[in-house]
């Protein structure tokens, strides 16, 4: 057991004010009746402080507040708990508390086998489920040497690339949302579901899609599924550009992101910040580009950049990687081979003892998986690398110096899903 | 796989290889020890020719035997993967130099990394557990993890957060301790 | 944003208002029913033939590759028998010990060998050995483990699951398929004698009735596994023609009460 | 409890205990109630002539408790349609349907929420200052409807014309930030306080603009009672002040909109920053005067610009004809002929379009759906008829008829703004108040009052 820091600091402000005359009580439900009116609605853990940042983020100067925002809070994202300290509406500091939503699935998947992780991982973005699945099944083709068949890659490419734009349509829905506005969020629903019900038709799932197999996918193209998309692609374009319309020009939705939580290139590179929070830093950094891993070298599409690096310029980014991920499914559909969609597999898999790191570009992005093998049928160490988890990580640097009413758009603007957060 | 790339690191980190460069498929593996570990990623950083300038991932490993520190890079340079593995570290208090001194990133990732194996980070700022409540008392993702006697033994059992008044820093002690009791009547 | 003041809003407000007259997307679930794609695999379900019948067939493969491993079943298989799977503490236990144990240390309960006849299952190790614990070599492995125990104990199909790790779906399946592998000791032998004066008084009649009434063939363990039919490899010295015996013993069959004497054995065996 | 223990163990107790509880309840009320009706009667035949007398004596007091009394209970069947217009033109503006199960086209769905509030659990967090928290409410609602007293429905039918009926109207409608800071203070609750700080900050900066954008108004019509105001702009469409006062215009609609804490400025509930502002920790009946509040408020702007700049109850348009219906005494027919009448024509109608409604629907319809149809097809036309008729000869049916028009637009204003728009942050709204409202409403007043005078001259 490693000595815990900061541990023998002084207890300052936890000092439980014991009503005078009353025996001192261990019963906690005592404890909270004579903490009422005191310090019970302050967010100050009743421990000593852990580290020096935590001891110095729960001493107030005067003047100063904590306001708990969450975890359940109408405009958190999954139970993601603040602990924002202000000044006024200031904010001076944030400390997020995680762990709300730890199913500990890493550990999960290394008392499973190979087939099992598959949709062990589905839940952690449950927005964008097939992401992680791809991740992990790129870590494990790369632990037992598979190839795909190129028509596999290529429904991965179509699935992958339609729940992208699903994922930013509701993004854009939710950052509206936390603005304020409550029409763009069901248009983005609307849309999704669309998109849903057409995953539904191919892997017959709406949202936990176990559908990437190793060494492939699980079933073909099949005509429901290629008829809906079709119908939706004849409109897409324009409906995207409908529902962004509502926004992209709006003065009051402009004012609001404009200028608002600036993560510039330095800082993000720092913070190792991926897919399109980085991009709207200024920084090129596409998994798809950077690394092709599937048939995106074949494929022709741009990486949309941006410098300010805003709310607004993330915003931006989504909306453009929308019409780019429209692109790259119509060359799907212009070029997909025939063949098979799943390579030739025994049917236990035990791969030779090795380790393997497998990352894909998920809307939010670089999502990545590392898994150890050690000759047995399940992963030895399965490690996910979930993109949210750093850009939750920002938060406590992007809020300071805003008002409290810009918490949620700064947070909403940098698409956090607390089920990858958690784990 | 980028062969170049492999001569290029016996050139830059030769002192600090821990056997050879590793390669397969799209990765490229050095072992380092776990004190060289600020030097390499400095030199993996600036060097002109390396740039990994993205921090992709860090991953704590429990080999059974030994505890892994696994960092791995992103370089604009190269078509591969770069994975570092600061390797040797022992169980019973596994430490390694922070990295956040170059990616700030690396915080809340070693927080994660010290929170499931307890491996303790010499120089991040904020090492405190993430996932786990605080009063947690051992690391999930240790290969010696019992989970049935670790519900057992956790003094946070089924008692929440306010009504916890005691620091962790006792429990490891008496890990009874603040284990809520039938009210004093 | 646009530089005329106000004209972001206004294309907003046109839109909204344009939407207001649309039709609308909601699907008024109880009077409309949603089309649901066809491969939607939301529900789970027994499947049921024409007559009724369940056409599960035991084949554990849902509970195999059921992830989080809560299907427990149990049920009759194609010939008839019941099989029970227990469920994922069994699983974990039978399919992962070594894994559990060198992971996480944890204290595995010991296999749930309890549930069948208690067999020494150290020979099994042996002949998976000698196969080098290759899962694709299982027929082979089953049937020298029928040849070790007469018949393939449940116990040793979980053992071979369990160290050479392959499910227990595929073992059990690829048992259930071949049908000279069984699963019950034989509880009778019936050995007709083929010898030429047998021959000559009707005992290859006698043995087709024989292998008609219990439902096999000479060499061949019955449907029901209980009566073994065989052929007497020599004439039993001064025993009278035809010749069946059971279990060793002659008995007093003619050609024409063989038939009722098999049903009764047969009757008397399912008791 | 103890003495009722005592005497149900007494004598009278044996006796009290064969009774059922119905036969309890009645030993209990009916002596009661005997009482109350034998005062009552004594009351009426001892006090009622002087009490009449009384009332003769000073019948402007009487008429305004009548009106005081109409315009309270106004209010609610106002809010419920409101809040039923929201509900239903957000959803179709997000492509939902929105309420249709409870009611047709779900209009009762407002009414259920009502009653839902009304039978909630109405608790006070630990820690708040309780009365002042159970008054709050109270303080916005009664704030909210103080101010229809000054609006004119129509000639004639205005709660109290006072001659400074504006001045009034802003004086009270500013004490409604008076209960959200009482809520957002007394529930011991940082989202409450910050609301109830954000509304004082916002009301108390969007008042100004608000009353000066009003005075270009009055110094054209020369008067503040809002009576006059409307008689002011009768006429033609173009008499209206929104053609000469545009700027006035719409400074008015943007500070009333923020006055009213509806998006795009709903600053004090922000749901996504603080949870509901001052109503966070408010339930049951409290929560819903607030809710009502609210949409009175919704209301209250709508009719006020509509008063200000549109002309009021006054048509857009010369009707041209109109016929008097003084020559039909409705006090001659009596009772019993009102009542043959309305019987002859309902049930009559009734039969007769239940009829046609069976002969049309066929099977499907039973006799009972058919005449029940019947009978809501009867009445609506029997309404429509009388409402033409009213319409066409007496002026305040008219007047009320244009005056929910044209407010009701201005509520569709808003739904329609809340459905699109996001909403603008705190110090945005300031900002906005004070650099650009501000000036411009003084602009307008500076322009105003030269034309005036050199008009005047």
């Amino acid at each position: 057991m490693p000595p815990r820091r900061g541990a023998d600091r002084p207890t300052s402000t936890r000092e439980k004010p014991q009503a005078g005359g009353q025996p001192s009580t261990d019963d906690p439900r005592i404890i909270l009746d004579r903490q009422i009116g005191a310090d019970l609605f302050e967010p100050i853990p009743p421990y000593p402080p852990r580290t020096e940042r935590e001891g110095e983020f729960y001493t107030l100067a005067d003047g100063e507040m904590f306001l708990n925002v969450g975890p359940h809070h109408p405009a958190t994202h999954g139970v993601l708990r603040l602990v924002v300290k202000l000044s006024g509406e200031q904010i001076v500091d944030v400390d997020p508390v995680l762990g709300y939503l730890h199913r500990g699935v890493e550990k999960i998947c290394e008392n499973s086998d190979y087939y099992h992780v598959i949709d062990q991982v589905d839940p952690l973005e449950y927005i964008s489920s097939l992401f992680q699945e791809w991740a992990a099944v790129l870590s494990f083709e790369k632990l037992m040497d598979v190839t795909v068949p190129r028509r596999a890659e290529y429904i991965r490419v179509l699935s992958g690339e339609l729940l992208r734009i699903a994922s930013h349509t509701l993004y854009m829905g939710f950052l509206a949302l936390d603005l304020g506005g409550l029409t763009p969020i069901l248009y983005g629903f609307i849309e999704r579901d669309e998109i849903v019900e057409m995953l539904a038709a191919l892997t017959g799932a709406r949202m936990l899609f176990n559908y990437f197999r190793i060494g492939g996918v699980n079933g073909d193209l099949n005509h429901e599924f290629m008829s809906r998309l079709g119908d939706w692609m004849s409109r897409a374009a324009r409906q995207t550009e409908a529902s962004a319309g509502l926004l992209n020009e709006n003065e009051i939705f402009v004012r609001r992101t404009r200028g608002v939580g600036i993560l510039d290139r330095a800082t993000a590179l720092r913070f190792g910040v991926t897919g399109g929070n980085l991009r709207a830093a200024g920084v090129p950094f596409d998994v798809r580009r950077a690394h092709p891993y599937s048939v995106y070298p074949e494929l022709d599409f741009n990486v949309p950049t941006r410098t300010e690096g805003d709310s607004l310029a993330r915003y931006l980014i989504r909306v453009d990687e929308v019409r780019e991920s429209i692109k790259i499914i119509d060359q799907c559909l212009h070029n997909m081979p025939d063949g098979p969609v799943m390579a030739r597999l025994p049917r236990l898999l035990r791969p030779h003892p090795g380790r393997a790191w497998g990352a894909c570009e998920g809307p939010r992005g670089m999502m990545g998986v590392y898994s150890i093998s050690d000759g047995s049928d399940g992963p030895f160490r399965f490690r996910i690398h979930d993109p949210s988890f750093i850009n939750m990580e920002t938060v406590p640097t992007l809020l300071p110096g805003n008002l409290l009413a810009d918490t949620m758009a700064i947070v909403a603007s940098l698409d956090p899903v607390m089920g990858g957060i958690d784990k | 796989m980028d062969r170049t790339l492999e001569t290029r690191l016996e050139a830059r980190l030769a002192d600090h290889l821990r056997g050879p460069v590793y390669q397969r498929h799209d990765e490229t593996e050095i072992r380092i020890e776990a004190g060289s570990v600020p030097e390499v990623l400095r030199i993996l950083h600036d060097a002109v020719d390396l740039r990994f300038e993205i921090l992709a991932d860090l991953a704590g490993v429990d080999t059974g035997e030994v505890m892994q520190v696994v960092y791995h890079l992103w370089s604009p340079l190269t078509s591969d993967w770069l994975r570092i593995i600061a390797d040797g570290l022992s169980r019973d208090d596994p430490r390694v130099p922070s990295a956040t001194f170059l990616w700030i990133g690396a915080e809340w990732l070693e927080r994660e990394a010290y929170d499931m194996f307890g491996i303790v980070f010499e120089g991040n700022r904020d090492l405190r557990r993430i996932f786990m409540p605080p009063d947690y008392t051992s690391f999930p993702l240790r290969k010696d993890f019992l989970l049935p006697d670790d519900a057992a033994r956790s003094p946070g059992a089924g008692v929440r957060h306010v009504e916890r008044a005691c620091a962790p820093a006792a429990l490891a002690d008496d890990p009874t301790a603040g284990v809520r009791r039938a009210p004093a009547s | 944003m646009s530089f005329v003041p106000g004209l972001g809003i206004a294309k907003g407000m046109a839109l909204t208002l344009r939407r207001f007259f649309e039709p609308k997307a909601t699907i008024q679930y109880p009077e409309t029913a949603p089309d649901i794609a066809v491969r939607f695999r939301g529900r789970l379900q027994l499947l049921y033939d024409e007559l009724g019948n369940l056409k599960c067939e035991t084949c554990f493969q849902c509970a195999q590759a059921c992830p989080v491993e809560c299907i427990d079943m149990g049920g009759f298989d194609t010939m008839g028998r019941f099989h029970v799977h227990w469920g994922a503490p069994e699983q974990y236990a039978e399919r992962r010990e070594k894994s559990a144990l060198r992971r996480s240390g944890r204290p595995v309960p010991d296999p749930a060998y309890s549930h069948f006849d208690p067999v020494d299952t150290a020979v099994v190790e042996g002949i998976l050995e000698k196969y080098d614990f290759d899962p694709r070599q299982m027929l082979a492995i089953l049937e020298s483990i029928q040849r070790t125990y007469g018949y393939l104990p449940v116990a040793a199909l979980k053992r071979v699951s369990q160290v050479s790790g392959a499910p227990y779906a595929l073992i059990y399946g690829t048992a259930t398929y071949y049908s000279h592998l069984r699963f019950e000791k034989p509880g009778h032998i019936v050995a007709v004698c083929l010898c030429t004066s047998c021959l000559v008084a009707g005992s290859s009649r006698i043995a087709g009735t024989l292998a008609r009434e219990l439902g096999t063939e000479v060499g061949r363990g019955s449907a029901a596994g209980r009566v073994d039919l065989k052929q007497l490899p020599s004439h039993v010295p001064g025993a009278t023609s035809p010749l069946v015996t059971l279990d060793g013993k002659p008995q007093p069959v003619t050609a024409t009460g063989v038939a009722a004497w098999a049903r009764a054995l047969a009757g008397r065996s399912l008791t | 409890m103890s003495s009722v223990g005592g005497f149900v163990r007494g004598f009278p107790g044996q006796f009290w205990r064969r009774l059922s509880l119905q036969e309890r309840l009645a030993l209990i009320f009916a002596p009661l109630a005997i009482g109350a009706g034998v005062v009552t009667v004594l009351a009426i035949v001892l006090l009622g002539p002087p009490f009449l007398d009384f009332l003769r004596a000073n019948l402007p007091l009487v008429r305004f408790a009548v009106a005081a009394t109409a315009i309270l209970l106004m209010t609610v069947p106002t809010a419920f349609v409101i809040i039923y217009l929201e509900l239903k033109v957000i959803a179709r503006m997000n492509l939902r349907v929105g309420p249709n199960r409870i009611g047709p086209w779900g209009s009762a769905m407002s009414v259920v929420h009502g009653l839902k509030v009304l039978s909630k659990e109405d608790f006070a967090p630990t820690g708040a200052d309780t009365t002042v928290f159970t008054l709050a409410p109270v303080v916005t609602y009664m704030a909210s409807v103080m101010t229809l007293l000054v609006i004119p429905f129509a000639p004639g039918l205005i709660g109290q014309d006072l001659n400074i009926g504006l001045l009034y109207f802003f004086a009270v409608g500013g004490l409604t930030v008076l209960g959200l800071l009482m809520a957002g203070w007394s529930s011991f609750n940082k989202y409450s306080l910050l609301g109830g700080l954000r509304s004082a900050a916002q009301i108390i900066s969007y008042e100004i603009p608000l009353t000066l954008s009003v005075v270009g108004v009055i110094l054209l019509a020369g008067t503040m009672s809002t009576n006059r105001i409307v008689l002011a702009q009768s006429g033609s469409l173009f008499d209206w002040f929104v053609f000469k006062q545009p700027l006035a215009a719409l400074v008015f609609f943007i500070a009333a909109t923020a006055e009213a804490n509806r998006t795009p400025f709903d600053m004090t509930e922000a749901d996504s920053e603080i949870v509901a502002g001052f109503a966070t920790e408010y339930s049951g009946m409290r929560f819903g005067f607030f809710f009502f509040a609210e949409y009175v408020n919704v209301f209250i702007v709508s009719a006020l610009a509509a008063t200000l700049f549109f002309g009021g109850w006054t048509a857009p348009f010369n009707w041209p004809l109109a016929y008097n219906l003084n020559w039909f005494n409705p006090w001659s027919l009596g009772f019993f002929g009102w009542a043959a009448i309305v019987l002859t024509v309902l049930v009559i109608g009734s039969e007769f379009f239940a009829v046609i409604v069976k002969l049309l629907g066929g099977r499907e319809w039973s006799a009972w759906d058919a005449m029940g149809l019947g009978f809501l097809i009867d009445l609506v036309l029997v309404v429509g008829v009388l409402g033409l008729a009213g319409f066409i000869a007496f002026d305040w049916v008219q007047g009320i008829f244009w005056f929910l028009v044209k407010t009701y637009a201005f509520v569709f204003t808003f739904v329609w703004m809340r459905a699109t728009l996001p909403r603008v942050r705190v110090d945005q709204l300031m900002g906005f108040a004070w650099k650009w409202l501000l000036p411009a409403s003084l602009l307008n007043l500076f322009v105003t009052a030269t034309a005036v005078v050199l008009l005047n001259r």
